[in-house]
């Protein structure tokens, strides 16, 4: 008995720690993304209606001007053209890849992750080294001279741009169909092609909607693309840049950027949404292989499919390799020549900038990993009331131009108590925050997949709840960590409108000294670093598929 | 490097004497940087000094944005080139530090502010870069004159860096009104608009676009920088006949500094005759300094063409002109 | 002969698959295949259905070879494991897709003809409802009445009462029997239940590691197993050697005496309801007896008693 | 009394939960939860596991009441219904995880302690396997190891067999039961399936819609259920009125008396196997009968036969 009284009282104590820890990194999550997020996007947007001070709508007044009207309806066409292209392709590489042979997906879905690596402006570039006026193809091989710029150039690249991800989350929601539903249908007399119109398509509706609104949010943010290859098209989010950039008018470009956010809230609600449908499907039916199930396309559809995804990968070729060859060439008025002086220029000077790329994107990809699981370990597993609202606000980076979250950290961090402008600190926290979305839905779609009770009986075996986190479910996400590690780690390397205005002379990062050489029209050296950048990156991500060795997991 | 400056003081300096002539030895100055090829003589200012240069490279409209986004608390010391508009707007809202450097009054007071906020470190003209291939094919000949390049057999051919992003080109519609006076002017860019597919989105890119056959004729600043692509490209560089328009690339201390002594230093550095040399040399350009010699490649400019500029009203008059060239050109 | 699978294999390794597999099926028959987990039901029935390409062999349907038509040509259709039923369809545009499809009836038409069958099932009045709120019996119906509605020649059934409670099993499989009975299919039904098989078909096919092991009807099965594989698969049984014999005996079929001098002891007593089950033992062999009835299931451990068998089967040496 | 249940309530709303549960259970007793789907079997593990908290109650394990420790501190363990293994542990670091944790050993000494345990449930040799690469059987028995490996006082087991195969279910079974025998541990089992429960139990608890219908042995609730719910759902059965009082009749405890003048006539029969179900009319009502054995398996359909009825139980009026 008195044994027994002993062991409580450890018990209570016990208790009493495990929790506080629990309750401590519970309230660092919840804390640093309102203070890393919520924060700097209000103070972002409050700079709209203030100035200098003092309340005024002025900023909003003339928002809906005819020259921005245009604006957005350029925006909201060349965005809206663009993601329903790729989306349409993507589904016809996905469906592709859906019913080709084992390996052959294995080496569609690599190739696919690896045309993800791509750092901003890189097809833009590409795209008028190819097939500008004196473009490798259109000049040199074609004898053309045509003109890229515009907004065609731009739904080109978006569209191109689009797909790797698409395409990605396409092909895992195929193969989440249930095979047997496939056969079901082919059994009540439905060809393939009905098959894939009754049955393929609406099994996978809410993804294809998921893809369509993510690329469309992200197209309409994207400034990159349009500032090089818009020509004399503008776009809400290149304007708002600019605003920016000539007249230093953060009021006007901070109301500006509000007209993103309201599409940018849709996409998130609708993906909230079909979270939730997701979980309803594919119950309780053993996987089954498809391999042996032959699901022969008609012909003419088996050669459009093929069609597009090697035309896809084509350009994905060319790309990198303009990318490689105009590294070491120069191509002046049409003359190819060889040489290595980008190397020369870009050789050292930029050393610092990459080893601090490198060293960001890692502490970066680690850290908003973690926050990222953390955080949807206490929406979704442990249910805690309000944390959607929290799981709203970490999508918001993702969802807003980068450059406006980017201000959000200059016009939030620049006094005391937080004074982090200027300093290394700002720089790796906008990357890491602004990425916890990525890690975040991965987790989300994982656990779906975990048996809830697997928590439940690690702490019936006496481990707490905080025992439980690094005990079970860290190691259970492994696969995730490694994925959202990956993409993290890959933004974080080729992103620049966020921390275009971070960086300081003290940590410069290569994407930002590669972006300033393509604004200058230096697109030797600008290649060099690009191609630097893409062999760091795939490095990288090698390691951390050999380190987190996921592949052996289950 | 390090082992280099060593030697290199040792032979001009005895070690007694280094102490005092580098009193912020081991300092570091953070540069914000829009002036292209001046990365290239900061190892020689630390040779000398002892002050270590870090720089990022960003154009200065981004950087006036940054500066106001931050409230003016920026982290750098030193802004370094770029257009001189920016800097009369940072000053009006009390981002730079007024400094007066003892070796202004060798530079000519066209280039300075007259209080000190900013000063002229060399003169950039404004003129075109044209790829004689192009006109070749298209059997043009280069431009002579502002008005020829209105003319719409260019059509298509010209391209310029908007006004509103690069400081520049900003100076060259500025310093074109102030040349012609408003109603030519303006005339003369509607003109001339017609000519223009697009505006690019920075200083830089009109170089690169014309170089790589893109366009015929860009309208550029001309640096050393404009020059030395035509080493690897069949462009040339084309003063015009008329007037050439111009702008002085500034340097100015920020107030924020926590390195105000070791700031002066380094302007004194590059106002000082051995300094502009060094910098020519970086990247060629006419030098602020009347006793600094033009470099080779620029002597052909005829310095009598340069129209007699105010900075102070082309700085005023900036939200006016922007204005209403944005109405003229609309969206491009 | 209705079906005839000749000689049909299909091997997905040289473990794994089915081989040399000869089924014969009558018009309006109930064939049950019944085997273990892994035994190749499903791929015998996939076979069947067009899903699967045959090694080799024939697939004979009224004489005619479907072995290269594919699945949505064939005049079969199958009820899935786990019903397959499409989650985007309420219950009647899941039964009429077949017949829009196999029977290419225009859809309002096809519409009508679905209510029937849902009628037949007994779903009248949840036309309407999303499948996914259905329960797992009423799913299991509406999967019945969609593969039913194309009017196939055979109907495939793979497991489809193993997703659901015991006792909504027991009913379903009634309900099953009377479907077949009135609209007299053809079905083919795959399970691992040894009393669904028993109860429900004409004709058993019991399969083993990709091979068939006997087929019959359920007693003879049940009482002339020809190899002791089906002996111990189907049913509980005690295998006694007798003069150099092996007999198969069922512990149904033994009845005890009570004998105070008796040669058998109860070692072991497990109630189950219905009957109880005794382990009784002569020192040296263990002997499984099963008595029904309330008045059976009061004989105490230890008691001493001697064994009458009813019936006994001579197991032949194979 | 070992562990107690005291009014133990927990509603998720109006409907969904379980309402004032009592049940006392003794040290090394095997008792059994059982009822229908949602009746809230898992409820109430879940609260005697303390990953639900209760509305009201009292659990008193060995007198004090550990509501409020959570379910860590509890000294019971829990085997789940899916087993929730950890999938990137291999066997041998799943057994030794409550070790580690719960009896707060040294890792070095958890896995010998752990090695005993896999020993215990017949896996060794298995040690370094990925449970996902076990057989269900074998997961099985790794949960079972994992959950007994703390030293519970009670060991909850949520319808552990349920995802085995029929044969595989009934060896489990038995071996469950024969590690309860060896280590006389406290068992709370839940399941749905009556033959599980009847066969397994010492004490069995209906549920039914969140309330408890009947506590007692197997006999007891079999032979004298309390009420309808208890009689239908355990076993098959026949309600007959004579002179107005209702009496159960259990289809085995009826015999056939062949009488060609006989009262009844068989009018349905389904052969399975152990036993022969009959459906039998008087012309107004149907009664069930088993008989089990060949012998009682060749009545025709069409007999006329009189009824013998061996037991029957008054219901009680509730
Ligand atoms: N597509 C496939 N590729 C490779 N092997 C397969 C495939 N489908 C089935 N098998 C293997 O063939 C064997 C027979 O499988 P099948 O699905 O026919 O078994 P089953 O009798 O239906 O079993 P269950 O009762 O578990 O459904 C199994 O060993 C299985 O692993
Ligand atoms: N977390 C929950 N929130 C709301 N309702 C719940 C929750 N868990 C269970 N229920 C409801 O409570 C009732 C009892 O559920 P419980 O899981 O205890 O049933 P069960 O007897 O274990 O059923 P099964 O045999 O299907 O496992 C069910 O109606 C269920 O829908
Ligand atoms: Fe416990
Ligand atoms: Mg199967
Ligand atoms: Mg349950």
């Amino acid at each position: 008995m008195k044994n027994n009284t002993m062991d409580k009282e450890r018990a209570n104590f016990a208790l009493s720690f495990d929790s506080i820890i629990d309750q401590l990194i519970f309230w660092i999550v919840i804390i640093s993304l309102l203070l890393f997020i919520l924060y700097p996007v209000v103070m972002v947007i409050s700079t709209s209606f203030f100035h200098r001070g003092t309340f005024t709508l002025d900023n909003y007044k003339n928002l809906l001007n005819p020259d921005n009207l245009k604006l957005i309806k350029d925006s909201l066409f060349v965005a809206g053209i663009s993601s329903i292209l790729s989306t349409i392709f993507s589904f016809c590489i996905a469906l592709f890849t859906f019913v080709e042979r084992k390996e052959i997906k294995k080496i569609i879905y690599r190739a696919l992750m690896l045309s993800m690596i791509s750092p901003p402006f890189v097809s833009s570039l590409a795209l008028i080294i190819l097939f500008g006026r004196r473009g490798i193809i259109t000049h040199n091989l074609l004898g053309l001279s045509v003109n890229p710029y515009g907004w065609q150039g731009i739904v080109l690249l978006q569209t191109l741009g689009g797909i790797p991800l698409s395409s990605i989350m396409l092909i895992s929601a195929l193969h989440s169909i249930d095979t047997r539903q496939i056969l079901a249908s082919r059994d009540l007399g439905a060809i393939t092609t009905q098959t894939i119109r009754n049955i393929v398509i609406p099994s996978i509706f809410p993804t294809i909607l998921s893809v369509l609104f993510l690329s469309f949010t992200m197209n309409l943010a994207d400034f990159g693309t349009p500032i090089i290859i818009g020509g004399k098209f503008k776009m809400l989010a290149t304007e708002t840049y600019m605003t920016i950039f000539s007249s230093g008018d953060l009021g006007k470009a901070a109301a500006m950027s509000v007209l993103l956010i309201p599409p940018a809230i849709l996409s998130f609600i609708f993906y909230r949404k079909n979270m939730t449908s997701v979980d309803n499907r594919a119950t309780g039916t053993k996987a089954l292989g498809n391999e042996n199930y032959d699901f022969q396309l008609p012909i003419w559809l088996k050669f459009v499919l093929t069609f597009i995804t090697v035309s896809f990968f084509i350009i994905v070729v060319l790309k990198y390799g303009s990318i490689i060859l105009s590294a070491f060439s120069i191509n002046t008025s049409g003359k190819l020549t060889f040489t290595l002086k980008h190397f020369e220029e870009v050789k050292f000077a930029y050393t610092p900038a990459f080893l601090r790329s490198i060293i960001f994107a890692v502490i970066a990809g680690f850290v908003s990993s973690v926050i990222g699981v953390l955080l949807s370990y206490y929406t979704h597993r442990r249910k805690i009331k309000g944390m959607s609202f929290i799981e709203f606000v970490s999508a918001l980076p993702y969802i807003i131009p980068g450059i406006f979250f980017g201000l959000g950290y200059i016009v939030g961090f620049n006094k005391e108590p937080l004074l982090l402008t200027g300093t290394t600190t700002i720089v790796i926290l906008n990357s890491t925050f602004r990425h916890i979305s990525v890690a975040n839905k991965a987790t989300n779609a994982a656990f779906t997949t975990i048996d809830t009770r697997i928590e439940d009986a690690s702490r019936d075996l006496g481990a707490s709840k905080f025992k439980t986190i690094t005990n079970i479910i860290f190691p259970l996400l492994r696969p995730v960590f490694l994925t959202s590690f990956i993409n993290t780690f890959t933004a974080c390397m080729t992103t620049v409108g966020a921390i275009i205005f971070l960086v300081s002379p003290k940590n410069v990062v290569a994407s930002i000294v590669m972006f300033k050489s393509i604004t200058n029209g230096q697109y030797g050296p600008a290649s060099v670093m690009a191609s630097i950048l893409i062999l760091i990156t795939v490095s990288v991500n090698l390691i951390a598929i050999k380190l987190l060795n996921a592949k052996e997991m289950y | 490097g390090k082992s280099e400056q060593k030697e290199s003081s040792d032979d001009s300096t005895t070690p007694v004497e280094e102490t005092k002539d580098k009193p912020f030895e081991g300092t570091t100055l953070s540069v914000l940087l829009a002036y292209g090829g001046a990365e290239n003589s900061f190892d020689k200012f630390t040779e000398e000094t002892g002050i270590k240069v870090e720089y990022l490279e960003m154009s200065t409209g981004a950087a006036l944005a940054k500066l106001q986004a931050e409230d003016g608390k920026t982290e750098a010391d030193i802004w370094f080139g770029g257009g001189v508009d920016s800097y009369l707007n940072a000053r009006d809202l009390g981002y730079l530090e007024a400094y007066k450097s003892p070796n202004v009054s060798a530079i000519n007071s066209q280039y300075n502010d007259k209080d000190g906020y900013y000063s002229g470190l060399a003169l950039v003209p404004a003129g075109w870069i044209v790829n004689e291939d192009i006109l070749k094919e298209k059997g043009l000949e280069a431009p002579k004159t502002w008005e020829d390049l209105a003319d719409p057999k260019y059509k298509g051919e010209v391209i310029m860096a908007d006004p509103s992003i690069s400081g520049t080109n900003y100076a060259i519609v500025s310093g074109l009104i102030q040349a012609w006076g408003e109603e030519k002017a303006w005339d003369y860019f509607e003109r001339l608009n017609k000519n223009i597919d697009f505006f690019a989105k920075g200083g830089g890119e009109p170089l690169e676009k014309v170089a790589a056959g893109e366009f015929a004729i860009g309208i550029v600043a001309i640096t050393g920088g404009t020059y030395s692509v035509g080493e690897t490209s069949p462009t040339s560089v084309v003063y015009p006949e008329d007037v050439i328009p111009w702008t002085p690339a500034p340097i100015a201390i920020f107030k924020n500094t926590k390195n105000l002594e070791a700031a002066k230093v380094f302007v004194d550095w590059y106002l000082s005759k051995e300094g502009q040399e060094v910098l020519r040399e970086a990247d060629a350009r006419i030098m602020a300094r009347d006793d600094v010699d033009a470099p080779e490649l620029m002597k052909d400019l005829d310095k009598s063409k340069l129209i007699d500029f105010n900075l102070e009203l082309m700085g005023s008059q900036r939200d006016e002109i922007l204005t209403r060239w944005k109405e003229l050109v609309g969206e491009k | 002969m209705f079906l005839k699978l000749v000689n049909l294999t299909k091997m997905f390794d040289e473990e794994n698959g089915v081989k040399n597999i000869n089924i014969d099926v009558n018009e309006g028959e109930f064939v049950t295949i019944l085997g273990p987990s892994g035994c190749g039901k499903t791929t015998t029935l996939n076979l069947i259905g067009g899903f699967l390409k045959a090694d080799s062999g024939q697939i004979l349907l009224e004489g005619e070879d479907m072995k290269d038509l594919p699945p949505e040509k064939r005049p079969v259709s199958t009820v899935f494991q786990s019903y397959a039923l499409f989650p985007h369809m309420n219950v009647v545009e899941n039964v009429s897709y077949g017949i829009r499809f196999y029977r290419k009836e225009k859809k309002k038409k096809a519409l009508k003809i679905a209510m029937e069958y849902i009628n037949i099932v007994g779903l009248s009045g949840y036309e309407k409802y999303k499948v996914g709120n259905l329960s797992g019996g009423q799913q299991q119906r509406v999967a019945l009445a969609r593969s039913m509605a194309t009017n196939p020649k055979i109907l495939l059934l793979d497991e489809p009462l193993s997703n659901l409670d015991a006792s909504l099993r027991v009913k379903m499989r009634e309900e099953l029997k009377d479907l077949q009975n009135k609209l007299n299919i053809t079905m083919i039904f795959v399970t691992h239940d040894q009393s669904e098989a028993l109860s429900l078909s004409d004709k058993i096919v019991v399969m083993n590691k990709g091979n068939i092991m006997q087929i019959g009807s359920p007693s003879e099965v049940y009482f002339s197993p020809t190899n002791e594989y089906v002996a111990s698969f189907i049913g509980k049984s005690n295998l006694i050697e007798i003069s150099g014999d092996r007999f198969l005996v069922r512990p149904e079929d033994i009845k005890f005496r009570p004998n105070s001098e008796g040669k058998y002891t109860i070692k072991h007593k497990i109630f189950m309801g219905q009957y109880t089950e005794y382990i009784v033992s002569d020192g040296e062999k263990n002997i499984e007896v099963n008595l029904s009835g309330k008045e059976n299931a009061s004989f105490l451990i230890g008691s001493k008693i001697d064994l009458e068998i009813a019936h006994k089967t001579q197991l032949r040496v194979i």
